[in-house]
C-alpha cells in the first residue's frame, strides 16, 4: 500500500516557504501600499521621484526582494491551488516548468527595471 | 400496506389473577401505556395511509437512483411524509419510509447509535449522521442525499472503497511485533499522552469528512482529513518509537498528504464524533516541518 | 467461486480475532461479512474487558465470579479457558495498540462492574469495543488477511450424512449485497462463524440492526444444535426511545438508580441488600420492571439513572461517552438531569452449541462470539466478560480451524444416545412450514458427501431462492412479519415469562412462518438490495426466535436471567442441564445435556446467588 | 472520480449557498490571490515603460492614473490585497495552532476590516481624478 508513495516529492519546503514569504510580504506590501499610495499619491509619481527611491540601496534590495518573494509566493500559490484540483502527470510536469519559467522572467524583468529606475544601468 | 393492526392478543390468563408480587395488578401501568401506545401508532398509521395527515409530519425529499431499474436510472428525489415523533432522528424517519411505503429505498445503516459509521448522508447541504440528527433541528422539507464526491451505487449508498483505501494507506497500525510474555507487562502510557491521542481515536470511519473536503474532492490522491487523523493517532502515541515516528510522517508529507490541506475546516464542522481534524492536520504540517529542519 | 484455507463469517471482535489466530497459524484466511469490518457491533461495547491482571486478583476468583454470575450453567473448562486467557489476550490487545484508558502509573485502568469480586474490567474510556474493533482490524490489515466486506452468508455447505455429527462443512454461499453476485467459498479447512448476536427478534433491543442472529440460524438448518438460547440478557439500562445502551459502567463508578417517587429502590426494596445497583443484570433489570408494574415507574415506563453526584470531572474522564449518548439520543443532559433507562433485550448467552476449541459437532464448522454457546455465560452473562469471551475463544477457534492443535476438547458437543430427550407437550408443531422454497441445508439423506457436490449444491439451492424471491410479485413485505414477530417476543418472552405467555409466543412464530412461505421482495434490483436481505434476514430471526420461545417453555424454573412466573426457584436437581435444539430435517427436538461444574481442580457447587 | 450519471449540481461549486466559512475564506483567498499575482505581471510590464525613457514611465503612469476606471481598479487592488493580507494572517495563526476554535469568526473580522479600510482609504484614492 505503502509502495504507491515511495516516489514523492515532498511538499513540506514548498509549504514553509510559503508562510515565511507571507510573512515577510505582510510588511513589504503594507510598505509599498502605504508608500505609494497615501505618501506619494500614485497620480504624483513621476520617473525623478521613482529614482530618487531607487538610488537608496536599502530601498532598492527590499523592492527586489519584494519581488522575488511576491514571484515565489504567487506563482508557488498558483501551482498548488492547481495541484489541489488534481493535476497529475505530465500536465504538471508542463505546467510546472511554465510557472517555473515565468517566474524567473517575471523577477528577471523586474530587476532590470528596477535598476534602470535606480540609475545603474 | 395494511390499515389493519394485527388485534392485540389478550393478556396471558395467568396474568388476571397473580398471586405473586411482581404482577399484582390487572393490567400493570407499565402494559397500559404500551397498550395505549400501541393505539396511539395504529391510529397514526391509519391516518398516514390515507393521506390526510391529522398529526404533525415529516416531508422528506429523499434522492433515487438505481442503475438497473428503468425508472430509476435518471435520478430523482421522492417525497415521504413520515408521522413525527419525538426524539426521531432522520435515520428513524427514512427506516419508516422504507418500512411503510417503499421497501426498496436503500441506504446502509446498523448500529443507530453513531458508532457504526455506516449512515452518513448529505442532509440539507450538510454531512450528517442520520442516526445522530434530530429531526427538530432541521427545517422541513428535509433534503436527504448521498454523500457527494463519492460514486453513487443507489438511493443513498455510496461507494466507499476509495476512502477505505485511502485509511489503509496510512499504515494504521501499530507496527512494533513486541507481544506479551511471560510476566505480561503492559506497555507503558502516561494519563496525558492517552488524552492527547483520545479525540483522534474516536473516529468511525464514517467518510464525512472526506465528503465535505473540496480537496479532497479535485485532488483524488490527497490521503483526506480521516485518514490523517488516523496516521495522528499512531504519530502521537508515545507507545511507539521515535524511528516508526519518523515513518509515518514520511508517509504523511507526501505531496497528498498534509500540505494538500487548505484548512478549509469543513471536515472539522461535519465530524459527528467532533474529532479536530483541522487541528491535526495542522499539528502534524508542523511535526514534518520541525523533523525536516532538524536535518538542516 | 472463491477459495482459501479457513473462511471467517463475521468481522466483530471475534472474527477478527479468529483471522488473526489462523493466518498467524499458517492458514489463508478470508473473512466474508456482510458489514465492512468497523461497522460490526462489537464497537458498540462500552463497559470493558473482564482479565484478572492485577496483585490480589487471579484468574480462579474470575471463573468462581463467572460460575455464579452463570447461576452454574456455565460449563466449568469453559469458564477456566476463559479466565486463564482473560489476562494474556487483553495485554496482547495493548500491545497491538488498543488505548487503554491508564492509571497514573501508566498501568491499564481497571474498574469495577456487577457481579464482580473485583475491579477486573479493563476499559478504553466509554468506548472499549470500539476501539477493540478498529485495534483488531488494524491487525487485519497489517497482515493483508483479505476481506470480502459487504458479503451476506445466506447458507452453509454441508455434506448431507443422517447424523449431523458425521457432517462436514465445506464452505459457505455469499451473497454480494453491492451486485447480487451469489457465489460458493470452499474452505480447505474450517469455517468460523462470528455472526454476533440475534438481538432483532426483539423490537427493543441494544443490538444493532444487522444483529439478526444469520449465524445461529444457518448451523442450526445444517445440523448443529442451538443450546440454551432461552437464556437472553435484558439490560437494565437502556434508554427508552431507541434502545440505546448507557454502560454499566456509569453504576460501576457510582450511578444510582430511583423510582418516581425518589428511592433508591435497589436497597429500599431489598432486592439487592449487598450489592445495590451493581447487583446481576437479571436481578436489576427485573427489579427496574417490577417498580414499573407496581406504579413507582416514571411516565409508567422507566426508572431514573442519576450520576450527577459524581461531578463533572470524573463523568468527564470516565464517561464522556454517555453524556453524548443521553443528549443525542434521548435528549437529556446527564449532568443536570438523571437519565431514563428501562431493560432492553442486550444479549444472548445462548447460541450455536462449541466446545472449548470453538469446535462444533460439525467438522469443519467452528463457532465463536456472540452466536456461540461454548457456555462460558450459562444462564446469566456478567458485563465485561463478552468481549473477553471474543478474543480468547475467537482466538482458539481461528487457530483450530487452521489446523493447529489444543488439545482433546472436555466438552461434548452433538447429539448422542446418552443425553436426555425432552417430553414437554408444544402448542404447535414448530420448525418447517411446508414447501419453502429454500429448504433445509442438510437434508440427511445421505446423498451428498464430497466437499464439491456440497457447495453445488447449496449456491444452485440459493440462486433458486433468490430469484423465487426476486420474481414473486406480490405477497407479504418481510417487514410485517419481522414487527409481528418482535412484538410476540416482546411482549411475551421478556424478562417476565409465563407459560401461557411463551405459548402464544410460539404460536404467533407460526403464524409467521407461515405467512414467510408468501413473502416477496417488491425492490426488483440486484444491485444493494437490502430488502432481499432483510427479507432472507427475517427467515433466520424466525428460526432463532423460535428456538428461543421453546427453550423458555421446557425450562419450567427461575434460573439466571431466565424468570418463569410459574416456577420461583431454581431446580438444581432436574435443570442443572443446558437445553439444546436441533432442526433434525425440519423438525426442532429439544434435549439436554448435563452441565460440567467440575474444574481443573475444584468442582463449583451451586449455591444460592445473592448479591 | 468518474460518476456513473452527472449529479449536477449536488458536486462541486454549485452547493455554494450551503458553504461554511472555512470554504468562503478559502475560495476568496484562492480568488485575491490570482489577482495579485495578475496585477504583480501587469505592474511590471507597466514599470518597464521606464526602459524606453524616463519621460514615457512619467507619461504612462500619469496617463493611467488620471483615467477613473484606473482609480476604481486600484481601490478593488486594495480591497483584494487588504483581505488577502488579513485572511493570509489568519491562515499563519491556524497554521500555528492559534485560535482554531475561532476561525470563522476570525473570517468574518477579516472581511469586515477590509470593508470598513477600503471605505476608509476611497477618498485618497480617488482623490484629482478627472473624468
Ligand atoms: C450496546 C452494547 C454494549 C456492550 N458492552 C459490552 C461490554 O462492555 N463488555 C462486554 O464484554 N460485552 C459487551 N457487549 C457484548 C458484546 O459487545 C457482544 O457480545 C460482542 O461484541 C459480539 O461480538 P461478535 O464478534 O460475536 O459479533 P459482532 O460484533 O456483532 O459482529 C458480527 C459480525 O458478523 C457479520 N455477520 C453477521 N451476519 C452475517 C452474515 N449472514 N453474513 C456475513 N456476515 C455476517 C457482521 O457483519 C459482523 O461483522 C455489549 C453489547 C452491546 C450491544
Ligand atoms: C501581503 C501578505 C500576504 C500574505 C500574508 C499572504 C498569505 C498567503 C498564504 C498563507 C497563502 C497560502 C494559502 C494556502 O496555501 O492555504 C497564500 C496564497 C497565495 N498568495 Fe499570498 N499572501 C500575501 C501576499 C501575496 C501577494 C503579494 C501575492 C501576489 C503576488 C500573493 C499571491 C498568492 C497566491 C496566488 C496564492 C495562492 C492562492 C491559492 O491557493 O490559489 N499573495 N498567500
Ligand atoms: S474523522 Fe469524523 S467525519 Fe471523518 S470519518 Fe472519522 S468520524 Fe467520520
Ligand atoms: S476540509 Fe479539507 S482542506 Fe483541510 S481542513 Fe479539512 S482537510
Ligand atoms: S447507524 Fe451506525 S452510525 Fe448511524
Amino acid at each position: 500500500m505503502a509502495e504507491r508513495y515511495s516516489s514523492f516529492t515532498p511538499g513540506g519546503t514548498g509549504w514553509l516557504l510559503q508562510r515565511l514569504t507571507a510573512a515577510f510580504l505582510i510588511v513589504v506590501l503594507a510598505f509599498h501600499f502605504f508608500l505609494l499610495h497615501f505618501v506619494n499619491h500614485a497620480a504624483d509619481v513621476t520617473f525623478a521621484a521613482t529614482q530618487a527611491r531607487m538610488e537608496n540601496v536599502g530601498y532598492f534590495l527590499t523592492m527586489v526582494l519584494f519581488l522575488v518573494t511576491a514571484a515565489f509566493h504567487g506563482v508557488n500559490g498558483v501551482y498548488n491551488a492547481l495541484v489541489n484540483q488534481g493535476l497529475t502527470g505530465t500536465r504538471k510536469k508542463v505546467v510546472f516548468a511554465v510557472l517555473t519559467l515565468a517566474g524567473l522572467a517575471l523577477v528577471a524583468q523586474g530587476t532590470y527595471v528596477a535598476l534602470v529606475m535606480a540609475g545603474w544601468m | 400496506m395494511s390499515t389493519q393492526r394485527q388485534k392485540q392478543p389478550d393478556e396471558p390468563e395467568t396474568q388476571e389473577a397473580p398471586t405473586d408480587q411482581e404482577m399484582k395488578a390487572e393490567a400493570s401501568p407499565q402494559q397500559k401505556r404500551l397498550q395505549r401506545k400501541r393505539e396511539q401508532q395504529s391510529a397514526r398509521e391509519a391516518s398516514a395511509d390515507e393521506g390526510e395527515p391529522e398529526e404533525e409530519t415529516v416531508h422528506l425529499k429523499v434522492f433515487r437512483y438505481d442503475p438497473e431499474v428503468a425508472d430509476k436510472q435518471e435520478p430523482r428525489f421522492d417525497d415521504f411524509h413520515v408521522p413525527f415523533e419525538k426524539g426521531m432522528t432522520v435515520l428513524d424517519a427514512v427506516m419508516y419510509a422504507r418500512d411503510h411505503f417503499d421497501s426498496s429505498l436503500t441506504f446502509r445503516h446498523s448500529c443507530r447509535q453513531a458508532v457504526c459509521g455506516s449512515d452518513a448522508f448529505f442532509v440539507n447541504g450538510k454531512q450528517r449522521l442520520g442516526c445522530k440528527t434530530q429531526i427538530s433541528d432541521l427545517s422541513q422539507p428535509i433534503r436527504v442525499e448521498p454523500l457527494p464526491h463519492q460514486e453513487v451505487v443507489k438511493d443513498l449508498v455510496v461507494d466507499m472503497d476509495h476512502f477505505y483505501e485511502q485509511m489503509h494507506a496510512v499504515e494504521p497500525y501499530f507496527q512494533s511485533e513486541d507481544l506479551p510474555q511471560g510476566e505480561l507487562e503492559e506497555q507503558r502510557q502516561s494519563r496525558e499522552n492517552r488524552e492527547k491521542i483520545k479525540m483522534s481515536s474516536r473516529c468511525i470511519w464514517c467518510g464525512a469528512c472526506m465528503s465535505s473536503c473540496n480537496i479532497a474532492a479535485g485532488d483524488n490522491q490527497y490521503l483526506g482529513p480521516a485518514a490523517i487523523n488516523k496516521a495522528y493517532k499512531f504519530a502521537m502515541d508515545d507507545r511507539e518509537e521515535e524511528e516508526i515516528k519518523e515513518h509515518r510522517l514520511r508517509i504523511l508529507e507526501q505531496e497528498h498528504g498534509v500540505w494538500r490541506c487548505q484548512t478549509q475546516f469543513s471536515c472539522t464542522e461535519v465530524c459527528p464524533k467532533d474529532i479536530p481534524l483541522t487541528e491535526h492536520i495542522q499539528e502534524l504540517k508542523r511535526e514534518a516541518v520541525k523533523k525536516n529542519l532538524k536535518f538542516w | 467461486m472463491y477459495e482459501h484455507d479457513v473462511i471467517v463469517v463475521g468481522a466483530g471482535g471475534a472474527g477478527l480475532r479468529a483471522a488473526v489466530a489462523a493466518h498467524e497459524a499458517g492458514a489463508d484466511v478470508a473473512m466474508v461479512t456482510k458489514l465492512h469490518p468497523v461497522r460490526s457491533h462489537t464497537g458498540a461495547a462500552e463497559g470493558g474487558i473482564n482479565a484478572a491482571l492485577r496483585e490480589g486478583d487471579d484468574w480462579e476468583l474470575h471463573a468462581y465470579d463467572t460460575m455464579k454470575g452463570s447461576d452454574y450453567l456455565g460449563d466449568a473448562p469453559a469458564v477456566e479457558t476463559l479466565a486463564q486467557d482473560a489476562p494474556e489476550e487483553t495485554i496482547n490487545l495493548e500491545h497491538w495498540g488498543m488505548p487503554f484508558s491508564r492509571e497514573d502509573d501508566g498501568t491499564v485502568s481497571q474498574r469495577p462492574f456487577g457481579g464482580l469480586s473485583f475491579p477486573r474490567t479493563t476499559y478504553a474510556g466509554a468506548e472499549t469495543g470500539h476501539h477493540l474493533l478498529h485495534t483488531m482490524y488494524e491487525q487485519v490489515v497489517k497482515r493483508g488477511i483479505e476481506v470480502y466486506d459487504e458479503w451476506f452468508v445466506t447458507r452453509l455447505a454441508v455434506t448431507d450424512e443422517p447424523d449431523p455429527n458425521d457432517r462436514t462443512c465445506h464452505g459457505v454461499v455469499a451473497y454480494d449485497v453491492q451486485t447480487g453476485k451469489i457465489e460458493g467459498f470452499k474452505a480447505r479447512k474450517g469455517v468460523v462463524l462470528a455472526t454476533g448476536g440475534p438481538g432483532q427478534a426483539f423490537d427493543h433491543t441494544t443490538n444493532a440492526v444487522s444483529c439478526t442472529g444469520d449465524g445461529q440460524a444457518m448451523a442450526y438448518r445444517a445440523g448443529a444444535p442451538l443450546e440454551d438460547m432461552e437464556f437472553i440478557q435484558f439490560h437494565p439500562t437502556s434508554l427508552p426511545s431507541t434502545g440505546v445502551l448507557i454502560s454499566e459502567g456509569v453504576r460501576g463508578e457510582g450511578g444510582i438508580l430511583y423510582n418516581d417517587e425518589g428511592e433508591r429502590f435497589m436497597f429500599e426494596y431489598g432486592y439487592a441488600n449487598n450489592s445495590g445497583e451493581l447487583a446481576s443484570r437479571d436481578v436489576v433489570a427485573r427489579a427496574e420492571l417490577t417498580e414499573v408494574n407496581e406504579g413507582r415507574g416514571v411516565n409508567d415506563e422507566y426508572v431514573h439513572l442519576d450520576m450527577r453526584h459524581l461531578g463533572e470531572e470524573r463523568i468527564m474522564d470516565r464517561l464522556e461517552n454517555i453524556l453524548h449518548l443521553a443528549e443525542d439520543f434521548e435528549g437529556v443532559d446527564g449532568l443536570v438531569e438523571p437519565m431514563p433507562v428501562k431493560p432492553g433485550q442486550h444479549y444472548a448467552m445462548g447460541g450455536i452449541e462449541t466446545d472449548e476449541n470453538g469446535a462444533t459437532c460439525i467438522d469443519g464448522l467452528y463457532a465463536a462470539g456472540e452466536c456461540a454457546c461454548v457456555s462460558v455465560h450459562g444462564g446469566n452473562r456478567l458485563g465485561g466478560n463478552a468481549l473477553p469471551e471474543l478474543i480468547v475463544f475467537g482466538k482458539r477457534a481461528g487457530y483450530h480451524a487452521a489446523g493447529g492443535d489444543l488439545g482433546e476438547a472436555e466438552i461434548e458437543t452433538g447429539y448422542a444416545d446418552d443425553v436426555e430427550d425432552d417430553d414437554t407437550d408444544l402448542p404447535i408443531t414448530p420448525g418447517e412450514a411446508g414447501i419453502e422454497p429454500e429448504g433445509v441445508a442438510a437434508d440427511g439423506s445421505g446423498q451428498v458427501t464430497d466437499a464439491a457436490g456440497s457447495l453445488e449444491r447449496a449456491v444452485e439451492a440459493e440462486r433458486e431462492r433468490v430469484d423465487h424471491l426476486l420474481e414473486k410479485d406480490d405477497g407479504v413485505q418481510h417487514s410485517e412479519i419481522r414487527s409481528k414477530l418482535q412484538q410476540a417476543m416482546t411482549d411475551y418472552v421478556n424478562v417476565f415469562r409465563t407459560e401461557e405467555g411463551v405459548k402464544k409466543a410460539l404460536k404467533i412464530i407460526r403464524e409467521c412462518r407461515q405467512e414467510y412461505q408468501d413473502v416477496y421482495v417488491a425492490d426488483p434490483s440486484r444491485t444493494f438490495n437490502t430488502d432481499l436481505q432483510h427479507t432472507i434476514e427475517t427467515r433466520n430471526l424466525i428460526d432463532v426466535a423460535e428456538t428461543i420461545a421453546l427453550g423458555a417453555l421446557v425450562r419450567d424454573e427461575f434460573r439466571g436471567a431466565h424468570w418463569r412466573k410459574e416456577h420461583q426457584e431454581r431446580k438444581d436437581d432436574e435443570w442443572l442441564k443446558h437445553t439444546l435444539i436441533s432442526w433434525d430435517r425440519g423438525k426442532p427436538s429439544v434435549w439436554y445435556r448435563p452441565v460440567i461444574l467440575e474444574g481443573e481442580e475444584k468442582t463449583y457447587e451451586p449455591k444460592v446467588r445473592s448479591y | 472520480m468518474s460518476q456513473s450519471y452527472n449529479r449536477g449540481l449536488i458536486e462541486d461549486f454549485g452547493r455554494w449557498k450551503e458553504f461554511s466559512a472555512g470554504m468562503w475564506a478559502w475560495i476568496f483567498h484562492k480568488f485575491t490571490g490570482w489577482m495579485l499575482i495578475g496585477y504583480l505581471f501587469t505592474h511590471i510590464a507597466v514599470l518597464s515603460s521606464s526602459l524606453t525613457s524616463p519621460e514615457a514611465y512619467t507619461t504612462t503612469i500619469q496617463g493611467l492614473e488620471s483615467l477613473f476606471i484606473i482609480r476604481v481598479l486600484e481601490v478593488g487592488l486594495l480591497a483584494v490585497a487588504v483581505f488577502h493580507i488579513l485572511n493570509g494572517i489568519r491562515l499563519l495563526m491556524v497554521d500555528l495552532g492559534v485560535g482554531l476554535e475561532a476561525q470563522d469568526k476570525s473570517f468574518y473580522a477579516s472581511l469586515i476590516i477590509t470593508g470598513v479600510i477600503v471605505v476608509a482609504s476611497v477618498p485618497t484614492f480617488l482623490d484629482g481624478v478627472t473624468f
